[in-house]
């Protein structure tokens, strides 16, 4: 992705801190703003923060301190708020998460219908375009317990999906997938990207970063150490962590 | 379903060893109980040839007969398919079970002139008590469990309080503290309204804490898709949450609702005439009283065993493929 | 009073009764209330003027009182003690019972002095129990007096009545040597083919009293008339021979 | 516990409202039930400075004043910490229940006097009795969830009739087989140890239900993990799959002690001396059986409340933090 | 990995089938014989059979038809032989499975001391030096709820090879690590081959296949495609599948 449109700010985290079990310090004064549109990709050593990063954007977690604000409405203890945003951020776990007594059909049509308010029909056809684009659409019927690694972490894509939202929060959403499924799913981004959708993406494939991110931020330790487009990072980076990390890569 | 190891354990009854002892087990076993005089002696009379005469040799002949019955059995069954097998097991105990309470020589021409009352009258009260009531119950259990849950403070001590006390006290207790205790501010409540209320208040305590256990076994992974959807806790609670757990709620309540069966003959204390009270009254009259347990017992086994049939059909169908 | 008003304005007197306690009171082949009792309740509502109509909560429910106007009467043969007319009214005496010792017919024991030191089950609680105990005052008007046969310590009391029947059946010594309760439901046990038999004399005799809730000298006065006008036209011995046969009516 | 969504609902308390709405339901309760004559015309006799007496401003003036209170109260707790108001409001619930009590005129002399003997013979009865049986009953539940989750087919069918027939039957029945029935057969059992196999039998039952859902609850995943790691049925299940579902198995098995309590007071028509027992016998004879029961329902209670606190004990150790 | 050591065949599998639901076809007449110290990465698209083939391995799925002998056992229904087998056979799954009611040194001691019948001090140490190369360390008194996805994946990493297993099946043991860790359990794995550990790996990453690979299976549709060394596969594939799975990698 080059085209970067850096107009309009619909993420905006400030300082925020997490600690868990009063020692464990995820995230440290945790700042940065992300643009509508924009495909953020978040690298970083295993046990950074990435996704504790990305849980809070939804208040899965809840930060110590610092704001988060998206789409204009604060992130805070109010349920209409929450609401509201959750509305608009969907979000692909690391370990999927699937509905394990609905079929595939089910999990990916459920928020449409109550959430969304969508009726039933409206929402399989959803559903099944969304399917049928991960190539899944044969196992529409099957239950999660049916499907192998790669197939469920597509279930979860298309599930996520299926609510139009505004922002995308991926948490290695290709890490199960074969580099083949990896090309088409990330043809399914570049066109959501050019729709407008804004994604932060966790992912260890720099592949996968240099294709489709609009700016790559390198994490360790729970705080930024550097960030950028995929280019300056990966070409020239200018930490010496970031080097030592990149150096590492195949 | 106990995760199988795909392995056939080497199937004991094809050793000789095996069978050999479960014979002399069995024939020794039979021979110190001495079946004598039970139902055993009249079933093998064919083959041993005595009835319920004395003499240490019919005793051990007994015996005998029934070890080589019993692995002749289970060679038998084996030769069944696997839904025949638990048909055929479950008539042979049938069998025995009955061959033992033959030996109490009751009156069956008493009960068989009792039988119809307690069915048309007792059964009926009984079961129409056990579904008001464990219906109610679910509802207070949902509430309960949730209250439990929840982070508000007096949800969870009202809640707290609410199972303590009605696990705590027993029913008879609770049943008469309603039925003499309301009237005493001007609500005289009949028997039936204050047996169901009690009821309800008692098993919704019990269920609570089978809806609480049923909630909590759900991994936090579905709460988190649930969130992630912006599904609110009411929706979450309904579609997510509780469909999985009902896997783990349903065994308990069965038994719960087993239970009611025969705790609900408390209300017997307050005249109603249901089952047990029927079985007590009817029995004693005519110094009859065992026939007519044995008879309440039988009935309320047919009624436990409708329950066990429906219940296995919706575990069946909450199970499917997880 | 307000008993007998209500009883007046419906036209219905509601009478508790227990079930299970032949010859006195029982459901019959027909599953309605009969016996000794039952006749008693009717004969009383004939003479009020109003319909009967009998309910059958539990003994424990009866005796706590405060019946709210749930049932108006109980013909439930009790003994009137002091203590228990704190919480019920009982305005007139209706029959004696008696009380004897039954035993295994295989038992050696011929007379009540045979027992001594023996093993005798009782219902918990009941008149027979305290007797056991030599523990028994019926302190009520007319109460014969209590003489004590013999001596033992060795007393198991029972809940129910029917579980003790059940031990003694096992055969003599087995778990009981003796019971001691009501006679005419021992007589009937032995009749209905227990292998029982009833030891001659009397242990004590008790006198027996209607019940009704406290509160009403109205309605007490009205049953004491009927009931003492029951005794003088002979129906009350009628009755008495009719269940018992023997006359119960008066203290012996 | 429900996995919070770390949201604060708007504190309801804080509006002013809410705490007039609360006002006057409570006082239009209070006046429609009527509490003059109950314990709390008495508690609240200082403020509204009437006794007993009649009248409608009486009446009124009550109901105000106990809406007041409860308004006060609800702000007065929420100053206090979560575990304070925990306290609390079982403390004030407490009183509100013997407020009600107040009202039956008990004669809490005779109480005083029969006490200690309950606790000393009766309870203490009640409770050996309650926990060896649920010991046993523990071990035939283990046995029953295994054998039905086995794939061996004389197993299931076994397990299924033992927990059909013995939560199919009425305790009563059950306890009068054994002490009647094993006589029949020569051997005269006494009343606890008839009373202890009825009750172990019976229960292992129920709990054979609960331990099976306890075990179908744990993930296909961790069976495999376990046979990967080679490690045998026993020891799957002992160390992989049990400690796992005590989660689920621990508050219906907390249930079933509680139950137990109380239903251990069928072996009392045996003529064992526990607590029920004693509640019925020592009450009757003055009609002061309504004192005993509550005397005894009282200390059921106070049993109840002492496994419960077991019971959360034990589970917060299972809990720990997955 | 170059040494390529084809002397002594170790897991000899045959014409194994295994189908779901009396329809889907997972395995279609499989065979494969692996040699004992090889390296064997399978790759394929996603829900090729690579999972099950795995499993297979290990008899969590049952085979239709066919036979699997490993290290000179035959892998039927007699107990014995399986739990013969399966004490030197490791397993890392795909979702980790770690036991959530063990600190993750319990759960690398769990089977040491059960199945391998160690004293406890003795598989402490044996977890502690392998938790120390995957470099968890810090880690080992936290429960798998605590942990990060990559660090979910150390444990299982570190609980399997804690049973000195001849044989590891690793199913796509890195997708949850980041280039980094990749490099540092690429380490610890090449040690182990060097001690002559049979491995079979599923992955999706080509680069983890050609830098570790001896063989390189490239499966679909439940059976092979085409085999040989990752050169060979990968540089020259015969096949016009292959060509087009290995065209769409990054
Ligand atoms: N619930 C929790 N309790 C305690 N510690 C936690 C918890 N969740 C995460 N952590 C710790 O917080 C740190 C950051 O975790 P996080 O999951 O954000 O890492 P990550 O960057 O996503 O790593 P990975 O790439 O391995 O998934 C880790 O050290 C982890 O152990
Ligand atoms: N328990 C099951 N029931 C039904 N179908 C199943 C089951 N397990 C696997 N399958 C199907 O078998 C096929 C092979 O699955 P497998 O898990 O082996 O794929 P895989 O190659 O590991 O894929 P991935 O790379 O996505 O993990 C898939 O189509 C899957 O849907
Ligand atoms: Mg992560
Ligand atoms: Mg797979």
């Amino acid at each position: 992705m080059s085209t970067s449109k850096q107009d309009e700010t619909i993420i905006q985290v400030k300082n925020i801190n997490k600690t868990f079990l009063n020692k464990i310090k995820a995230l440290v004064d945790f700042s940065i703003d992300i643009s509508r549109g924009e495909v953020l990709v978040v690298i970083g050593p295993s046990g950074s923060g990435k996704s504790t990063f990305l849980r809070c954007l939804n208040r899965l977690e809840v930060v110590d301190s610092g704001s988060i604000v998206i789409d204009g409405i604060e992130l805070n203890d109010q349920l209409e708020n929450l609401l509201e945003i959750r509305k608009e951020v969907g979000i692909v776990f690391q370990n999927f998460n699937l509905f394990p007594h609905l079929t595939v059909l089910e999990n990916a049509n459920l928020a449409q219908i109550q959430v969304r308010k969508r009726s039933k029909a409206e929402a399989t056809s959803v559903s099944m375009s969304l399917l049928e684009k991960v190539g899944i659409v044969d196992k529409a019927k099957s239950y999660p317990s049916q499907l192998s690694g790669g197939q469920q972490q597509r279930v979860a894509i298309a599930r996520a999906l299926a609510m139009n939202p505004n922002v995308m929060l991926f948490d290695e959403a290709t890490s199960a997938l074969d580099p083949e499924m990896v090309g088409e799913v990330l043809e399914v981004m570049r066109q959501l990207a050019h729709e407008g959708m804004t994604m932060v993406c966790v992912s260890h494939e720099m592949g996968f970063a240099r294709e489709v991110g609009d700016r790559v931020v390198f994490m360790d330790e729970g705080a930024i150490v550097e960030q950028g487009t995929p280019e300056k990072v990966f070409i020239q980076p200018e930490r010496k962590r970031t080097q030592f990390f990149l150096n590492q890569v195949l | 379903m106990i995760y199988m190891d795909n392995v056939k354990g080497n199937s004991l009854i094809k050793i000789p060893w095996f069978n050999l002892a479960v014979f002399f087990l069995i024939t020794i076993l039979a021979y110190w109980i001495d079946l004598r005089g039970t139902g055993f002696a009249h079933l093998f009379a064919p083959i041993t040839g005595v009835g319920d005469a004395v003499g240490g040799l019919d005793r051990l002949l007994l015996g005998a007969a029934i070890g080589i019955a019993v692995v002749a059995d289970m060679h038998a069954i084996l030769i069944l398919s696997k839904r025949y097998q638990v048909v055929l097991i479950w008539i042979e105990l049938l069998i025995i079970f009955l061959s033992f309470f033959y030996s109490f020589g009751l009156d069956y021409g008493f009960i068989q002139k009792k039988i119809g009352f307690m069915i048309t009258q007792g059964a009926v009260t009984t079961l129409y008590i056990s579904a008001i009531s464990i219906s109610i119950a679910f509802v207070l259990a949902l509430i309960g469990a949730i209250a439990k849950l929840s982070s508000n403070t007096f949800a969870i001590a009202i809640a707290n309080f609410y199972t303590s006390f009605f696990r705590g006290l027993p029913l008879l207790v609770q049943v008469y503290l309603l039925y003499l205790g309301l009237p005493q501010m001007g609500w005289v409540i009949d028997a039936i309204p204050a047996g169901v209320i009690a009821l309800s208040l008692c098993y919704g305590a019990y269920m609570t804490e089978i809806f609480r256990a049923g909630i909590t076994s759900i991994d936090r992974g579905q709460w988190e898709a649930a969130r992630g959807l912006a599904l609110n806790n009411f929706q979450t609670m309904r579609l997510i949450i509780l469909p999985q757990a009902m896997r783990v709620i349903i065994p308990p309540t069965g038994n719960q609702f087993i239970a009611m069966l025969k705790d609900s003959s408390l209300v017997s204390v307050l005249g109603v005439w249901e089952l047990m009270f029927l079985a007590r009254t009817q029995g004693q009259t005519q110094f009859k009283h065992f026939e007519m347990l044995i008879t309440a017992a039988l009935i309320y086994w047919v009624l436990s065993m409708g329950l066990e049939m429906i219940q296995s059909r919706i575990e069946r169908k909450f199970k499917k493929v997880h | 009073g307000k008993t007998l008003e209500r009883v007046k304005s419906k036209g219905v007197l509601k009478v508790a009764t227990s079930p299970n306690w032949p010859p006195q009171s029982f459901m019959n082949d027909n599953n309605e209330m009969d016996g000794f009792d039952v006749d008693v309740a009717k004969e009383v509502a004939k003479r009020l003027g109003v319909k009967v109509k009998f309910v059958t909560p539990d003994w424990s429910i009866i005796t706590s009182g405060r019946w709210n106007g749930r049932w108006d009467l109980s013909v439930g043969s009790m003994t009137p003690t002091k203590k228990r007319a704190e919480i019920l009214d009982f305005p007139v005496i209706y029959h004696y019972s008696t009380n004897s010792f039954v035993v295994h017919k295989d038992s050696k024991a011929m007379k009540m002095s045979d027992l001594e030191g023996k093993k005798i089950g009782v219902a918990a609680g009941s008149t027979g129990d305290l007797y056991m105990k030599r523990n028994l005052v019926i302190d009520a008007v007319n109460a014969p007096e209590v003489k004590y046969a013999f001596n033992t310590d060795d007393i198991k009391p029972y809940t129910m009545i029917a579980p003790a029947l059940d031990d003694l059946r096992l055969g003599d010594g087995v778990r009981l040597d003796a019971i001691i309760d009501n006679r005419n439901a021992m007589i009937k046990a032995v009749e209905n083919g227990y292998p029982f038999r009833v030891l001659d004399g009397v242990a004590f005799a008790e006198p027996l009293a209607l019940a009704t809730d406290k509160g009403d000298a109205e309605f007490n006065q009205k049953l004491d008339e009927i009931i003492q006008a029951m005794r003088s036209e002979g129906v009350m011995r009628n009755l008495s021979l009719k269940w018992y046969g023997v006359d119960n009516t008066k203290a012996e």
